[in-house]
């Protein structure tokens, strides 16, 4: 059975070999299909393999050959797979082959299909190195890999000068990120000699080591897992990188490679355990980042980049529960957005589909007759989201909202306004979009269908993973006896908390009826807005008129907009503007322009000049002699 | 420093020579003066490795350097003509520049020298710098740098005669490429 | 008086001190000249210079291995001198100067 | 010694042989000879120890051919005939040419096992001088000769520095023989370690190999040199003689002068010149327009990464220098190769002349992204195993050097990314380039370098469980 973990990377492989290097010649079908069971061969396996990692707590190891041996150092290819490897397995092959098929559809006609299928087999490939690397030298191939592939994809369609720049901004936060990480590996080589997970997750376990440098380390993997899953201040390559085709949004851009970050903390929660300080800076970048991303969400009017900017947030929410050392919930929540993130992307894709590749959700509206099983799913998806009872979303996100809530109270309540954020900003989508009226070309209209078949049964079976996800970890008052299963199967790895802050019941259930309150009342103040008011958001150059506001002052909810919702959205707007594009970005391509502008520099040293060239190596040696002799 | 009046004068007026020479080497506007003062520095080095017993040594300089290289040297002045010409030498700036840098380079030389000098241990034998020792020596221990100085002039004279001669086949026709009109 | 006699009141750091005057002088030739043979004639003499020292250590320390050296040195130089000018006469066919301050067609 | 012979001899006899009137191709008879000098490399490793008539000629204090230095040669043999092999076809005119390379590359393999100053003054020299000679070899062209004048006379002054190294470095321990000088450089307690002589005649000795590899602030010759020069030069001085550089830098400083008090005096300084080294390169990379000029600002990097081998611990960095050294000779290969065949269509290597070449040619394509990423050390190429074991091994004792290091990688990725921009990513039609068969056969050879140590560096590495010395 050994066998089984290299054909599970393999196979996605062969698959990036043969689509990529025949496709062309196969027609369309085939090489789509081909590129699907590729994947769905790996997800087999993987079941496979989770189910003897159900016997055996202590996962597997398989060593292919040694990588590179150096002095002491000896670096082998090798994969392992334990409990939290398998969970992200099954999460990486089975939406990924779901999101296989629905391309199959999505893509039909296009020129590139089988470089899409290339790209996204060899996707696959990368990211099951990543998680099921046994050393960190592994994950950060996968790591390069997905980020090349994300690229790839990314400029799909855009391989013009625009796209060049979105591309060299993902391109610069990616890099900072991957600076970190591989200083944090250089780091982990100078401490424990090794980068197998084993030796050095058993040598830090020990706690001799010089806590400083564990501390440096985590800050390190943490700089990395910034850049990979979008959080301040490398997040807004993000949004951008919604340029790729929907399905590489889905796949890549929420449920599986943002997610890399969590995984790598919670791959390290050996070494974040000996350095609280890494641990509160997670905390903090990640609530920041959640209730930032959740602001900017609410002016968004752009359906992908709604749901960008919603990733981001929840990604925060991630982060805060490992910042809190919540685990399993940290991995409770990435397997449920994965599910109901790829179903509402997915579910975009097909309304863009169906609307002839708009995105503008100021020209959609009423589609709920037209396409229905997209309705229906992409309502699920929304309700799971926003945290409707018993839906997936509503677990996991209680469970990360109960554990901040032992760790810290002050990020509670500013987790709470940002899960209320994302109630909001998720209906208001849903209800502009899929409700309301028409607002678009006649021509869109009489184009309107519903998807077809390999398009509409992914999304079901997302939106009954949507619904059903919670199952996995259910808390104590409603699961009774099954409750926590996630939280037993990633004991191996994360290990049993030391201190369990276990919450009263009572507690446990205000804190879910605070929650459900809250979307209670989003729902009522969206539906009142965008459905019943038919109110369409604004032009992003038309400001609402005070005039207007003034006309209307005695309604009630007129006031609550103007107290509480108008700031809220003016601070959305203004940290977009502001933060988002000016702020951030402008750093960033300052940050890249400043080498340039050196370089322009610099040529002006090198100008050609026998004499100049002879004085300044004569001046360089001054310095060198002189330097050394008198140091 | 030592003293100047402890140092014996043959050297000291050999030393000023040199310098002198080479001063001039570096000043005068014309090539072909600074070709024959070169040759005099070399003739005044010749005269320091006598004074250092290194008779072999003064010998080949006298030959290799005054004669061979210099003489190409002058040959090539003539053959381009430069013979007549005064070069045109570089402003103050570069002047001042170059001195600077040469003067700097010396301090941090002196600067090095300083307390090593005494280090140096002084074993002088007779007989180094005969012919016949240093033939000795360089046919037995260094034979292998020997032949590959053969090599370095076969490789040089190739490229020099490489460079040099005329390409007949597409002399007349071939226009000099990559020049940009200043 | 007797060179050998010489040698042995002159000392070491004399030698040393002269050759690096030699060498700064020519190393300010070299940057203070244009014309590319005068500054190839100044990296000879910047060489001389070397020669000088190695054989008075080589003297000094009665050790044949600097002196040898010297000789190689004195063969490179000549091997360079012949490339060296092969190439500004080349240059000077082409461009009818020796003059390095018009090269700048590669810069940048 | 047997491949040095062989390749000294070859090129005698391939120099004599142009000389008659009669048009002979030299070239397979060059490439044969490289194979045999190849071949007698593994064999010389096994045997570990020189047959006799070598140590009747060469005296032990002249050359060791030890496996470090074996390694060495075989590198650069390979860089060698990569270089032959891609540009020999037209590029070579005459037997003469032929036989400078040869000689040069005699020059490359004494710097791989000298153990003796004057072996690696004449060495560097025997090097150099036809190198000269060739980077002027296109005479009637303005640029050819300027790159070769500029060469030449900044080339001549660096010797004299170095040789003024050599003379302090004898002045300071009364030696020239390398494994005299490692015993006695640390000098004895009572002077308080080295003398001011040895100190600065080591910098100076820097000073002149830093000059041949191109590091800051000696790096000036090397953009306009690459660039005007002849491609196939070009890239012979940006692979072969950067490499033999580097091994003989890394002899010198890693055995003459390895005493933890020697070490202590030249590796801060050489450290600063390494990060500035980076710096420099990746940053005048960054202005630039023309490949060819990007390729000799990367290679600028590329030493500057490269002398963090220098400064780490010998035995871990040796092969890291030795898998760097070969993932840069064949991507250097491939994408001067390209730039070549680029440059005879549209007559320069201009970033737009590059435009739509990856959809055109398929195959070029996807080797023009291997050797890019190579270069940009992206995984799973060489490059990446090469720039990790350098980074690994260098960060034990220079951690903020590796943070610029790592800093300079990140800056190169974004001028191979525009390399990549204009061959793949821009509409226009690219000019369809299909490589001769010979060719073909000798990118096949740099693409498995690449890919093969890329994916399993331990081929290489594994074999530090032979002893060197």
């Amino acid at each position: 059975m050994m066998q089984n973990l290299a054909l599970i990377i393999l196979s996605p492989l062969a698959g990036f070999l043969i689509t990529g290097l025949i496709g062309k010649r196969l027609p369309e079908k085939v090489t789509g299909w081909l590129g699907s069971l590729a994947v769905l061969v790996s997800f087999v396996l993987s079941i496979s393999v989770f189910n003897q990692i159900a016997a055996n707590p202590a996962g597997m190891h398989q060593k292919l050959f040694t990588f590179l041996s150096v002095g002491s150092l000896q670096i082998d290819f090798a994969l392992q797979a334990d409990r939290l490897t398998a969970l992200m397995m099954l999460v990486v092959t089975g939406i990924g082959f779901l999101i296989h098929v629905y391309s199959i559809a999505y893509m039909h006609g296009d020129a590139g299909f089988y470089k899409f299928f290339a790209y996204l087999n060899l996707f696959v490939f990368n990211m099951l190195v990543l998680i099921m690397g046994a050393n960190f030298l592994m994950l950060f191939f996968g790591w390069e890999g997905v980020g090349l592939c994300s690229y790839l994809l990314i400029g799909f369609w855009y391989e013009n000068a625009e796209y060049g720049k979105a591309a060299r901004k993902a391109f610069v936060m990616n890099r900072i990120g991957d600076l970190g990480l591989l200083l944090g590996l250089f780091l982990i080589i100078f401490e424990f000699g090794s980068l197998d997970y084993h030796t050095v997750f058993e040598a830090a376990a020990r706690g001799d080591h010089n806590l400083g440098v564990i501390t440096a380390i985590c800050i390190l993997l943490f700089v990395g897992a910034m850049g990979k899953s979008a959080q301040i201040p490398l997040y807004t390559w993000l949004p951008d990188a919604m340029a790729g085709p929907t399905p590489v949004s889905a796949l890549i851009h929420a449920a599986t490679m943002v997610t890399a970050g969590i995984y790598l903390v919670v791959r390290c929660n050996t070494l974040y355990h000996f350095a609280p300080v890494a641990q509160e800076l997670i905390l903090y970048v990640g609530i920041a980042t959640s209730i930032l991303a959740a602001l900017i969400g609410l002016k968004q009017n752009d359906i992908k980049k709604v749901l960008a900017y919603s990733t981001v947030s929840q990604l925060g929410l991630m982060f805060v529960a490992l910042g809190c050392g919540a685990y399993t919930a940290a991995m409770f929540h990435l397997t449920t957005h994965a599910f109901f993130k790829a179903l509402l992307f997915l579910g975009s894709g097909s309304v863009i589909h169906g609307m002839g590749g708009e995105q503008d959700i100021r020209r959609m509206g009423a589609l709920k007759a037209s396409m229905p099983l997209t309705f229906w799913t992409f309502l699920i998806g929304t309700l799971a989201i926003a945290g409707f009872p018993f839906m997936s979303g509503f677990f996991s996100k209680d469970e990360i909202l109960a554990e901040v809530f032992v760790h810290n109270k002050v990020v509670w309540a500013l987790a709470v306004g940002s899960a209320l954020l994302t109630s909001i900003y998720m209906l208001r989508l849903f209800f502009v979009t899929f409700l309301g009226s028409f607002r678009g070309t006649d021509e869109q209209k009489h184009h309107l269908h519903e998807s077809p078949w390999m398009m509409t049964v992914p999304l079901a079976i997302l939106a009954i993973l949507s619904i059903g996800g919670g199952l996995l970890n259910l808390p104590e008052i409603v699961g009774g006896g099954m409750a926590h299963t996630l939280k037993h199967w990633l004991e191996p790895v994360t290990g049993k908390p030391a201190g369990e802050h276990a919450i009263s019941h009572g507690t446990e259930l205000a804190l879910m009826g605070v929650a459900v309150a809250m979307l209670l009342g989003a729902w009522l103040y969206t539906r009142n807005k965008y459905q019943s008011k038919g109110v369409v958001p604004e032009a992003d150059e038309a400001q609402e008129g005070t005039g207007r506001l003034l006309s209307h002052k005695f309604y009630v909810d007129e006031v609550y907009d103007a107290a509480i919702v108008q700031p809220v959205n003016t601070t959305g707007e203004i940290l977009y503007e502001q933060a988002d594009r000016k702020g951030i970005d402008r750093i960033v391509n300052a940050l890249g322009n400043l080498w340039v502008w050196l370089g322009g520099l610099y040529k002006k040293v090198q100008n050609g000049n026998l004499e100049y060239y002879l004085i300044f190596m004569v001046a360089g040696l001054i310095l060198i002699v002189g330097f050394n002799l008198f140091r | 420093m030592p003293e100047l009046s402890k140092i014996p004068w043959p050297f000291l007026i050999l030393s000023f020579i040199s310098i002198l020479c080479a001063l001039y080497v570096v000043t005068s506007n014309s090539p072909i003066r600074s070709v024959l003062a070169l040759i005099l520095t070399f003739f005044s080095i010749s005269a320091h490795y006598v004074m250092l017993n290194a008779q072999f040594l003064a010998i080949v300089n006298l030959i290799v350097y005054a004669g061979a290289i210099m003489v190409l040297f002058l040959f090539v002045l003539m053959l381009l003509n430069l013979n007549k010409e005064t070069e045109p030498l570089k402003s103050n700036k570069w002047l001042i520049g170059a001195a600077v840098s040469a003067g700097l380079l010396l301090l941090v030389f002196t600067a090095s020298i300083q307390t090593s000098s005494e280090h140096i241990m002084r074993h002088p034998e007779a007989g180094t710098g005969l012919v016949k020792s240093l033939g000795k020596v360089l046919f037995t221990d260094y034979l292998v740098p020997f032949e590959l100085s053969g090599i370095l002039f076969l490789a040089a004279m190739v490229g020099a005669v490489m460079l040099g001669k005329r390409d007949a086949a597409n002399e007349s026709d071939t226009e000099i490429t990559g020049r940009e009109e200043v | 008086m007797k060179p050998d006699s010489i040698f042995h009141t002159v000392e070491i750091s004399h030698y040393i001190y002269l050759s690096c005057v030699l060498f700064c002088i020519g190393l300010f030739g070299v940057l203070f000249r244009r014309n590319a043979i005068v500054l190839l004639m100044c990296i000879e003499l910047m060489l001389n210079a070397v020669n000088l020292l190695f054989t008075a250590f080589s003297s000094y320390m009665g050790d044949s291995s600097g002196q040898l050296f010297v000789f190689f040195v004195m063969v490179v130089a000549a091997a360079e001198a012949a490339v060296g000018l092969a190439i500004l006469v080349m240059m000077f066919r082409n461009t009818r100067t020796t003059d390095v301050s018009f090269l700048s067609n590669l810069k940048g | 010694m047997r491949s040095l012979l062989l390749i000294f001899l070859g090129a005698i006899a391939i120099l004599f042989a142009g000389l008659g009137k009669k048009e002979i191709r030299m070239l397979p008879w060059a490439i044969a000879l490289l194979l045999g000098a190849l071949v007698f490399i593994p064999m010389d490793w096994i045997a570990n120890e020189q047959p006799d008539w070598v140590n009747h000629i060469v005296p032990y204090f002249m050359m060791v051919f030890d496996r470090s230095a074996l390694a060495f040669m075989a590198v650069i043999i390979i860089a060698a005939m990569l270089v032959l092999g891609l540009f020999g076809q037209r590029e070579i005119t005459g037997s003469d040419q032929l036989g400078l390379i040869l000689f040069s590359l005699c020059g490359a393999l004494i710097l791989c096992s000298f153990t003796h100053m004057v072996m690696l003054f004449l060495g560097i020299e025997a090097l150099s001088i036809p190198l000269f000679v060739l980077a002027g070899s296109r005479k009637k062209d303005l640029r050819s000769n300027e790159a070769a004048i500029k060469y030449f006379l900044m080339g001549a002054f660096s010797t004299a520095i170095f040789l003024m190294g050599c003379a302090f470095v004898y002045g300071g321990t009364g030696t020239l023989d390398l494994s005299v000088m490692q015993r006695v450089i640390p000098g004895s307690a009572a002077m308080g370690g080295m003398t001011g002589l040895a100190k600065t005649g080591v910098v100076l000795l820097m000073t002149g190999l830093c000059f041949k590899i191109a590091a800051v602030p000696f790096h000036f010759w090397s953009p306009d040199v690459y660039e005007g020069s002849p491609n196939r030069t070009t890239l012979f001085m940006a692979t072969v003689v950067k490499i033999a550089s580097f091994s003989a830098f890394f002899r010198l400083f890693n055995f003459a002068f390895s005493s933890p008090l020697a070490h202590g005096n030249w590796s801060f300084v050489l450290a600063i010149l390494a990060a500035a080294t980076i710096l420099v390169g990746n940053i005048g990379a960054l202005a630039q327009r023309n490949l060819k000029r990007t390729m000799a600002y990367s290679s600028i990097a590329h030493a500057g990464y490269m002398l963090l081998a220098i400064l780490a611990n010998p035995l871990e960095s040796f092969w890291a220098l030795i898998v760097y050294s070969l993932a840069y000779a064949g991507s250097s290969a491939v994408v001067f190769y390209i730039l070549n065949k680029v440059q005879e269509k549209k007559g320069n290597t201009e970033f737009e002349s590059f435009n739509g070449f990856g959809r055109a040619n398929r195959w070029l394509g996807i080797l023009l992204i291997l050797a890019l990423f190579s270069m940009a050390g992206i995984p799973v190429t060489a490059g990446f195993a090469g720039k990790f074991l350098l980074f690994s091994a260098a960060f034990t004792g220079f951690k903020w050097l590796v943070i610029v290091a790592l800093l300079g990688s990140a800056i190169s990725i974004a001028y191979y990314f525009r390399v990549f921009r204009h061959a793949f990513l821009t509409e226009a039609d690219g000019d369809i380039i299909k490589p001769e068969w010979q060719d073909s056969v000798f990118l096949a050879i740099a693409a498995t370098v690449l890919l093969l140590i890329g994916i399993w560096p331990a081929l290489i590495t594994g074999l530090q469980l032979f002893e060197l010395h």
